[in-house]
């Protein structure tokens, strides 16, 4: 996406704000976005911000979802008298390099039933997590590999 | 001249900002600053002019009808406070362009000092109660922004209770004045005048002239609520100490006033009372702490505290008599209390310390400087015919008018011991030969990046005393001279404060002002008055 | 609607409590920085409720700007937790206390400190 | 019928709201209480958003809605993860049934450890 | 923080909170929002990233110094209130435009009331974010 | 309501004198926080209380909001106050770097006592 | 620094410096002498017309508001004075450049006796009585410098302070006096005042007037108990002292006396309080005087003793007693004058003043001698000198006004007798006998040293030889003033042998006894000194001592530099204040006007207080910024639900910023330390301040709810918010319209505290800074 892209995004967002995709005020949203994207300027280049923010968007669609069924499962250990959970701080070798791609995964742990991010190792090879219900830690580690980390490399890559 | 009341509050804010954001250098700040500082001057005199010549000048800000929009009003005594504040800011200026340092210049040193100004201006100004918290606000900030710049632990220590006390005294008039918001609807002081006496609820009423008093009283340093300031003024650079010590009492006294004569007037006698015994007890251990210390700053610092029971008399007593004294006194008051924090700085640039045991033989060494200390020495104790002579015996006239024996005996028990301090000063740094000590020690430090340390003859540190320079001796001298006119001449300075008193005793001409279709008003302003 | 509303609000409220009293109890600084940010956030929860109950959307605002605002609180905190000597439980906070109060006896006899 | 969406809405988010709390009262401890503050917590203020921006249904307020939503979901997790990494880092008693494999993130606790004993020291210096 | 998750995110974030400022700030007018509200949210956004990134990204962001924006911002709250000094009113007094004004429609306002708020916010953005600039620097 | 706000400000005044009183500085300031707290409470209070009424103008709503004047009032103390305390939070923090404590009766290096003795060997 | 000024001090060798001071010295000379002899001869030039009864006026205006003008009246008594200033101020002039001459502080004293002269000439002529006490202040004031000329000497320094006290205080109860005296009176002129009669004495302030004014005058002129600082100021030099304190200063006191007489006097308070204190006065220091051996401090006692004796004529209102008064303060002032600067040429001379180690100096400086034993003949009261005719009419008026006549009789004669011993030693011990056991040959003094006293001594033998010129333009008029009726006198040194003759006769016989005996004398006095109860010097010193004591001592309790205690003092004052105007203005409470309660808010309330309470108790800093953060949102629900969203909004915002603020800064900080253990009865003030606090609180605010409110501003905003100012939130309409002066000053605030906190943190601390 260009930052011409981005700009109209943040102009329509701003008219919505307003109450009405009108011409002044996505006239004036586009003003305001671009007031916003020049004052990011130094964070990074625009393309890059662009990227972020439409990942970020479909993101947290999907994270609603596995957040309902999470909550679900810990209420579930709070409701019932007897805490089942056998909680763990399991250090996951990962196999992602970039920042968007481990801030993305690590953010998905702690959105999923059970697990939370806790650290990552200086070398950014392995994610700490920290899980409620962990009978084997190296099964929990191939899982977590296996299963979510490749999702979201395919997603990013 | 709709522009001319906003204009002094705009000058020295603009002043503020644009020495910081034009230049980073230390001289033309300096520069830009005393330039604003005499564009204030100039509109103070033409305001006083126009006071003087067609009474209170007021204008509603936004041009919102008072009681709703802000007023901002001069009379006479807002009008000479604030010549008297101008002259103050333009010697201070000039002063600190050669006393103050470069850190302290690059911290935004004549930012705050203008925005002092700028609270200063505004209290005097305002004709709205809530705005009027808000200048104080704007000046206790200030204030604190002065007191730590460039801070050495000892500075930091008194900071901590000048703006611990000073915050609590901030809380209770916000919330004084939200009470009193809540009585009668209305923050217009002029408003408040008509309304107050029409509350069901007079007892409420008392109580909150009463939160007023202890929330101004901080303010003012009168006791039992002035530990702040012995605390921190003789830790501060003496350009910064000057102001204090010359304006930032007054504006409490001036809140006591304008609260006292405008808001609460007449029947709330028991306060009057109060203020007149606060005001003897505070006089006498003002003088007192003077007595106790032998820092030359520290001494003066009590003297401000003495100075406050004096102008608390004035209040008190409550006559148009006794409020021009008190208000000559303001005038005397804070012109002689900069001038002389100025001279006390030369002292320790001479001396090297304001200790009075460390300094000595300035007669001998600079007879010309040690006649103007002792000028304005003499001008605080009172002798004739300087300023503190006329103010004394107009505060004489007026106890003896009142029949006031008490009052009497208390100022002439403190003028009498107010010899004692400040010609201990004269006696020590100035008449005594200069002692020669052996051993090491550490001289005073005058600024944060002077330290002189000293080992017999061998100096270990490098002394950085700066010798006074010509930004310094200009405004000693200028204000010396203003001080000798009014001396000599105090004749239209008392006209001005009996006529500034009179429109507080009567404050019709000050409603009319800013409430002019009044006369629909329910409240009879000739029952209310005294 | 007026009984969901209440509903809500009694549980949102309840919600708020409990961390309430968790902050009281904490043991360690993180539960009760974990408690003050559940309470941030059921705030924003109240604030939208007060919307539905009061008709006016405005409050919504509020929601909005806590929701933003609150995540800077669990920043700070969290960064207070990892860099700052405080004590990691209340146990040892105690622990230390007392040593402290020991040396203080042991070095300045009489003087008590407060 | 929008009513009914909207109370079944927030009555669950009045639901995990208290759901949150009680987990954060009962569970054994700080890490296993965020599971509940951070996912139920999060849950509950969104459905209760939710359930407004059905009840207004204008755009504005739907944005608004959005926006609520967006940023708590984009916040929860990382706020969470610098409290856990904080628990983490400064040795903070966890449960005692809570297995530790996380010998791969020694070497930043090696910093760390340091960090906590010049801590300690200065706990005691008050 | 020197956390990674913490600094990607707060980029995106930081986005999101200048742009809801601005928004609180243009809306003040008529709904909850206004210049203060919309500076501290601005300078929260700011923080939000000051924290992950140190404060020298925070002076990288901002470009001037926080004191002289800070400055600026005061005196562009002066400056709106002088604007009808010129056509004699008093200081403060608002001065409207309406841009697109219909006979139904008032259309766009703009008036001094809102640079006002402008520099309101100017202030409490260079004024916080400078207060914590400072503080992450100094410690 | 009254007596049940009014019984919150007392208490609330209480423990901020209170903490005001104790020798920590720290503490002090958490009282000043708290009392600045408790004076907007007061100015809102004594300028009526109306339940959900927004002083935000509708077309065609109710005439009826609560009084807006003491909110503008409250808000501009609450920023006044938020600058005051920031300020009085640094010095502290620079006071204790400087001076080495926050037990306020242990900070008197700016106070020296002076003794009758000293004074009457000087003059 | 220090060393700087000692070789400054030591740089006045150097010739090229003296030049330079002889040329400024010489410039004030100049002035001073020019005055002197203008205002002399300006003086001389009236005598006939003031004598013939016109006095010479001059108006002009200054300060009208408080009845300060200009005023100026020489008439008899003025002009007396006017003469015996200038007169004798040309001759100290003189005496004063060759004493001086190559001192480093010659011009400056020059100024200041020309200064002095100005101000005392001022006083006399005054006759505006607040123009007076102005020129009264000038002459303390120029008197203290003077005192403290030689100031690096520590005892001068402490005499000048003294003279500055005792002086300055009884001027201030003058100044009260003097207001008092007009407002009795109803003018501040004092030809008007005395015009008026018996008003002020029958006026009900009358003996409050009187002690005042009496106390300015005694402490001006040294009566007891005031009179101490009058030989201490002897540290002055010589010329000083001659000026001053014998000749002009001292009798300022007397001159107000005898100016407010008439208008004043001849009540029982009057007699009473001036014969007692002028009799004790003069007893008192002829003690004193006999028991010196430094022949200045001698003659400064006997100065005492000449102004009791002065005082005690002057508390009767018979013509006879003001004649003696009158004449023999002209006699005093020339014969101790001479004296005094004869004395000064000794010491100058030889280097001590002793007379024991003095003698026979007539043949070294016989100049100064002959002046000095002419003067010291007038003082024995010896034919033909002025002073006998004074001693004749002290003793004619003591005959004639004493009630018990023989008691003061013999005190007049023990007195004068004093003054013949202390006369023949000066005569026989130092100038014309003696025995000298000083080194060093003295000289004879400079002609300009010793014109002063040989003048004034002539002046004593001429006017006693031919005193009608004298009494006819001098005396007489002098009189008439102080009577405020034309007098008739006539001197004359031969009155017959009648009662004062007789007396003269037993005098002086005493006196050469007194001569003969002096160190036997001298020793018993001595002895009764010592068993005498504290008196003058030694009060004054318990009393400034005392003073100081109470003062530090009330200073340091309150000032204590502990921030708790300032703050405990200042809540208790708040409490106490409101707490008491509560008992004594009962609030009432229409309770009608209560709202019903919510379970919601109650439910807020609850916690806030909760949280609240927890604050109070926790000695952990998260619990407590936790628990103060409950508290903050509770009073942002609290503005929620009462409608105020940007409140609440900005609530919430700030308490949060600052709880971050404050976690980054705590990072650095100590925890709290234990409280296990607190000093238990602060903690239970605390608690009661504390709860006082919030009870008076919660009443007033209480007080306040139930009363109506006034909404007309409110609904002005509510109107003119749409319509006018173009915003549908009220609120942010206020702010940044109707009330925007208010946001203006807000900015400023939050812009003043950035920078302040910014530059505060730039500081750099040293640990170990200047203490
Ligand atoms: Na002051
Ligand atoms: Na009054």
């Amino acid at each position: 996406m260009t930052p011409f892209a981005t700009n109209l995004i943040l102009a329509f967002v701003w008219a919505a704000l307003n109450g009405g995709i009108g011409v002044s005020s996505v006239l004036v949203g586009f003003l305001v976005g671009y007031a916003v994207l020049f004052i990011l300027q130094p964070l990074f280049g625009a393309s890059r911000y662009c990227s972020s923010l439409f990942d970020g968007v479909m993101l947290a669609l999907y994270f609603i979802y596995e957040l309902i069924i999470s909550s679900l499962k810990v209420a579930w250990d709070v409701l019932t008298p007897t805490h089942r959970s056998k909680p763990a701080l399991i250090a996951v070798p990962i196999e992602a390099k970039t920042d968007a791609e481990i801030t993305v995964l690590a953010n998905l742990v702690s959105l999923t039933p059970g697990s939370l991010s806790v650290d990552i190792s200086e070398d950014k090879t392995h994610l700490l997590v920290h899980a409620m219900f962990v009978d084997d830690p190296e099964a929990f580690k191939q899982e977590l590999h296996k299963g979510m980390e490749r999702r979201v490399l395919e997603a990013m890559r | 001249m709709n522009g001319l009341l906003i204009a002094c509050l705009l000058v020295p804010m603009m002043t503020a900002a644009l020495s910081f954001i034009l230049t980073s250098d230390v001289k033309s700040r300096g520069v830009i600053s005393i330039f604003g500082s005499i564009a204030l001057l100039m509109l103070s005199f033409i305001l006083l002019y126009q006071v003087a010549s067609g009474g209170p000048v007021s204008n509603q800000m936004g041009g919102w009808q008072a009681p709703m929009g802000i007023t901002l009003i001069a009379d006479m005594l807002s009008a000479i406070l604030i010549v008297v504040t101008a002259i103050v800011s333009l010697c201070v200026n000039v002063y600190a362009v050669g006393d103050i340092s470069r850190d302290r210049i690059a911290g935004g040193f004549f930012t705050f000092l203008n925005m002092l100004i700028v609270g200063v201006v505004g209290a005097f100004l305002t004709g709205d109660l809530f705005n009027m918290y808000v200048w104080f606000e704007v000046m206790l900030i200030s204030s604190f922004a002065l007191l730590v710049l460039g801070g050495n632990k000892v500075q930091l220590d008194g900071a901590v209770k000048y703006v611990a006390i000073n915050l609590i005294s901030t809380v209770l008039l916000l919330t004084a004045i939200g009470l009193l918001y809540g009585l009668t609807g209305t923050l217009n002081m002029a408003d408040l005048f008509i309304r107050v006496p029409q509350v069901e609820n007079q007892a409420l009423v008392t109580v909150v002239a009463v939160l007023f008093l202890v929330a101004f009283g901080i303010k003012a340093a009168v006791f039992p609520l002035y530990f702040w300031l012995p605390a921190s003024y003789h830790t501060l650079p003496i350009s910064v100490t000057a102001v204090f010590a010359a304006l930032m009492t007054k504006v409490g006294i001036y809140a006591l006033i304008r609260t006292f004569t405008l808001i609460f007037p007449g029947e709330h006698s028991v306060v009057d009372t109060t203020l007149l015994g606060l005001g003897l007890v505070t006089m006498i251990l003002g003088v007192f702490g003077a007595m106790t210390h032998s820092d030359i700053r520290r001494i003066l610092a009590f003297h401000v505290i003495g100075s406050i029971g004096f102008m608390l008399l004035g209040l008190g007593l409550g006559s148009a008599l006794a409020m021009g004294a008190a208000i000559f006194y303001m005038v005397h008051g804070i012109l002689i209390k900069a001038l002389l924090f100025m001279i006390a700085g030369i002292v320790g640039k001479l001396g090297g310390s304001f200790e009075l045991s460390r300094l000595g033989g300035l007669y001998q060494e600079r007879p010309g400087f040690s006649m103007v200390f002792l000028f304005a020495a003499l001008a605080l104790i009172g002798i004739p015919p300087l300023s503190g002579f006329w103010a004394k015996l107009l505060i004489l006239e007026a106890g003896l008018h009142h029949d006031a024996a008490i009052v009497i005996t208390f100022v002439i028990i403190a003028s009498l011991l107010t010899f004692i301090p400040l010609m201990r000063i004269w006696l020590e740094a100035f008449w005594k030969p200069q002692p020669l000590e052996s051993g090491p020690k550490i001289v005073e430090s005058l600024d944060s990046d002077i330290i002189v340390v000293e080992n017999g003859s061998v100096k270990s540190a490098v002394p950085l005393v700066v010798p006074p320079n010509l930004y310094i001796w200009t405004p000693v001298l200028g204000l010396s001279a203003v001080m000798l006119i009014i001396g000599l001449m105090p004749g239209k300075i008392i006209e001005l404060s009996d006529t500034a008193a009179k429109t507080l005793i009567d404050p019709s001409a000050y409603i009319d002002t800013v409430l002019p279709n009044r006369s629909a008003a329910p409240g009879n302003l000739n029952e209310v008055q005294k | 609607m007026e009984l969901a509303i209440n509903i809500a609000l009694a549980l949102t409220a309840f919600g708020i409590i409990a961390g309430c009293i968790r902050m009281y109890k904490g043991p360690t600084p993180a539960d009760r920085i974990v408690a003050l940010d559940l309470i941030t956030i059921l705030l924003v929860a109240v604030s939208s409720l007060l919307a539905l109950r009061l008709g006016n959307a405005a409050y919504l605002d509020l929601g909005l700007a806590l929701a933003l605002i609150g995540f800077l609180a669990t920043v700070g905190f969290a960064r207070y937790l990892e860099h700052s000597n405080i004590p990691v439980s209340d146990e040892e906070d105690r622990a230390l206390a007392k040593a402290a109060r020991g040396v203080n006896t042991a070095t300045s006899g009489d003087q008590t400190n407060d | 019928m929008t009513e009914m969406i909207v109370s079944v809405l927030i009555v669950l988010g009045g639901g995990f709201a208290a759901i949150a709390g009680l987990g954060l009262l009962r569970l054994p401890d700080v890490l296993i209480r965020m599971h509940a503050t951070t996912k139920a917590g999060t849950l509950a203020a969104g459905l209760i958003v939710l359930g407004v921006s059905v009840y207004f249904a204008s755009s504005l307020v739907i944005t608004k809605a959005l926006l609520i939503i967006a940023f708590l979901f984009l916040t929860a997790p990382v706020g969470a993860h610098l409290i856990a990494r904080a628990v983490y880092r400064r040795k903070l008693p966890l449960w005692d049934k809570t297995l530790f494999d996380d010998a791969a993130m020694k070497s930043t606790d090696k910093a760390s450890e340091n960090a906590l004993s010049d801590n300690a020291d200065q706990g005691l210096d008050k | 923080m020197n956390s990674l998750i913490f600094s990607t995110i707060s980029r995106l974030l930081v986005g999101l909170m200048l742009l809801f400022s601005v928004f609180l700030l243009w809306r003040g007018h008529n709904e909850p929002g206004g210049g203060f509200i919309g500076g501290l949210v601005a300078a929260a956004g700011i923080i939000v990233y000051g924290l992950a990134e140190g404060p020298g990204m925070m002076r990288k962001l901002l470009r001037i110094a926080p004191q002289t924006l800070v400055l600026i911002g005061l005196l562009t709250s002066v400056v709106s209130g002088l604007l009808p000094l010129l056509q004699d009113s008093s200081f403060l007094t608002g001065m409207w435009l309406f841009i697109g004004a219909t006979e139904t429609e008032k259309g766009l306002g703009l008036g001094t009331p809102l640079i006002f708020d402008i520099g309101v916010y100017l202030v409490v953005v260079g004024g916080v974010s400078g207060m914590v600039i400072a503080l992450e620097e100094e410690l | 309501m009254e007596i049940l706000l009014s019984l919150l400000v007392g208490v609330l005044m209480s423990v901020s004198v209170w903490m005001l009183l104790s020798r920590n500085l720290v503490k002090f300031l958490f009282g000043l926080v708290l009392i600045s707290n408790v004076a907007n409470l007061i100015i809102f209070k004594v300028g009526g209380l109306t339940v959900g009424a927004p002083a935000l103008i509708t077309d065609g709503g109710s005439a009826e909001y609560a009084n807006s004047l003491p909110q503008a009032l409250v808000l501009t103390a609450i920023v006044i106050g938020f600058g005051l305390v920031s300020f009085t939070l640094v010095l502290a923090h620079k006071a204790y770097q400087a001076i080495g404590t926050l037990n306020v009766d242990e900070m008197t290096l700016a106070e020296k006592r002076q003794d009758p003795a000293d004074s009457e060997k000087s003059s | 620094m220090p060393a700087d000024i000692t070789s400054q001090t030591n740089a006045y060798s150097n010739s090229e410096i003296r030049k330079g001071i002889n040329g400024s010295a010489n410039t004030a000379f100049a002035c001073a002498l020019i005055s002197a002899i203008v205002f002399f001869v300006a003086y001389l030039s009236q005598v006939s017309s003031i004598a013939a009864g016109t006095p010479w006026t001059f108006s002009g205006e200054w300060v009208p508001r408080l009845g300060v003008q200009l005023d100026f009246r020489v008439d008899g008594l003025s002009l007396l004075f006017g003469l015996l200033i200038s007169g004798i101020g040309i001759l100290v002039f003189l005496y004063s450049y060759g004493y001086f001459k190559v001192h480093k502080g010659h011009a400056r004293l020059q100024w200041l006796l020309l200064s002095f002269m100005l101000a005392m000439l001022g006083l006399v002529s005054s006759d505006n009585i607040i123009l007076l006490f102005i020129f009264w202040e000038l002459t303390t004031i120029t008197s203290f410098l003077l005192v403290g000329f030689d100031h690096e000497n520590t005892q001068a320094r402490r005499s000048a302070l003294q003279a500055l006290l005792v002086t300055g205080g009884g001027g201030l109860a003058l100044l009260v006096g003097l207001i008092m005296l007009g407002q009795a009176s109803g003018s501040y002129l004092l030809s008007e005042i005395i015009a008026s009669g018996s008003a002020v004495t029958e006026h009900e302030h009358y003996p409050v007037i009187l002690t005042l004014i009496l106390l300015g005058a005694f402490t001006k002129s040294a009566q007891f108990p005031f009179h101490f600082w009058l030989p201490n100021a002897m540290a002055a030099p010589s010329p000083v002292s001659a000026y001053l304190h014998s000749a002009t200063m001292v009798k300022a006191g007397i001159y107000l006396m005898m100016r407010l007489q008439s208008s004043l006097g001849g009540t029982e308070e009057w007699f009473y309080a001036l014969s007692i204190a002028g009799g004790i006065t003069a007893v008192w220091s002829s003690m004193m005087a006999l028991r010196q051996t430094d022949l200045k401090l001698m003659l400064a006692w006997t100065t005492v003793m000449a102004l009791g004796t002065i005082t005690m004529f002057l508390a009767s209102n018979l013509q006879i007693a003001a004649l003696a008064a009158v004449t023999f303060l002209i006699v005093h002032a020339f014969y101790k004058c001479a004296l005094f600067l004869a004395i000064g040429n000794v010491d100058k001379s030889t280097g001590t003043r002793d007379f024991n180690k003095l003698g026979s100096l007539v043949r070294f400086m016989p100049i100064t001698a002959l002046g000095a034993v002419l003067a010291a003949l007038s003082m024995a009261g010896f034919p033909p000198f002025l002073g006998f005719i004074g001693k004749e009419l002290i003793y004619e008026g003591t005959l004639t006004i004493a009630d018990q006549p023989w008691i003061i009789v013999a005190a007049a004669v023990a007195a004068n007798a004093m003054m013949v011993g202390i006369a023949l030693t000066f005569i026989f011990r130092v100038f014309l006998g003696g025995e000298s056991t000083i080194t060093r040959e003295p000289k004879e003094v400079y002609a300009v040293m010793w014109v002063g006293p040989v003048v004034l001594a002539i002046a004593g033998l001429l006017t006693g030889l031919l005193p009608g010129q004298i009494t006819e333009y001098v005396i007489q008029p002098a009189v008439s003033s102080v009577m405020a009726a034309s007098a008739e006198v006539k001197l004359s040194l031969w009155h017959g042998i009648n009662g004062p003759l007789i007396l003269s006769i037993i005098t002086v016989a005493v006196g050469i006894m007194l001569f003969f005996s002096l160190s036997i004398v001298s020793r018993m006095i001595n002895n009764l000194v010592e068993k005498l109860p504290v008196v003058g010097d030694s009060a004054y010193e318990f009393l400034l001592n005392r003073t100081q004591f109470v003062a530090s001592k009330l200073t340091n309790r309150l000032q204590t530099g502990s921030l708790s205690h300032y703050l405990t003092i200042v809540f208790m004052a708040f409490v106490v204040s409101v707490a008491v105007t509560l008992l004594y203005h009962p609030v009432s409470m229409d309770f009608d006007r209560l709202t019903p309660v919510t379970p919601f808010i109650a439910i807020v309330v609850f916690l806030m207080i909760s949280a609240a309470l927890v604050l109070t108790f926790s000695n952990t800093r998260l619990l407590a910024i936790c628990a103060l953060g409950v508290v903050g949102s509770g009073v942002a629900v609290l503005f929620l639900v009462f409608g105020a969203i940007d409140v609440a909004i900005t609530q919430l915002m700030v308490e949060t910023l600052f709880v971050v603020l404050i976690a980054t800064v705590l990072i650095k900080l100590p925890r709290f330390p234990d409280q296990t253990d607190p000093a238990k009865t602060r903690g239970l003030r605390d608690a009661v301040i504390a709860i006082a606090a919030g009870v008076v609180m919660a009443i007033i605010t209480l007080g306040v709810s139930l009363t109506p409110l006034d909404l007309t501003v409110t609904h002005f905003f509510e109107e003119n918010s749409l319509a006018q100012a173009y915003g549908r939130n009220i609120v942010n309409v206020i702010l940044v319209d109707f009330r925007a002066l208010d946001t203006l000053g807000e900015v400023a605030v939050v812009a003043t505290a950035a920078l302040a906190v910014i530059a505060l943190l730039k500081v750099r601390v040293h640990a170990q800074g200047p203490r």
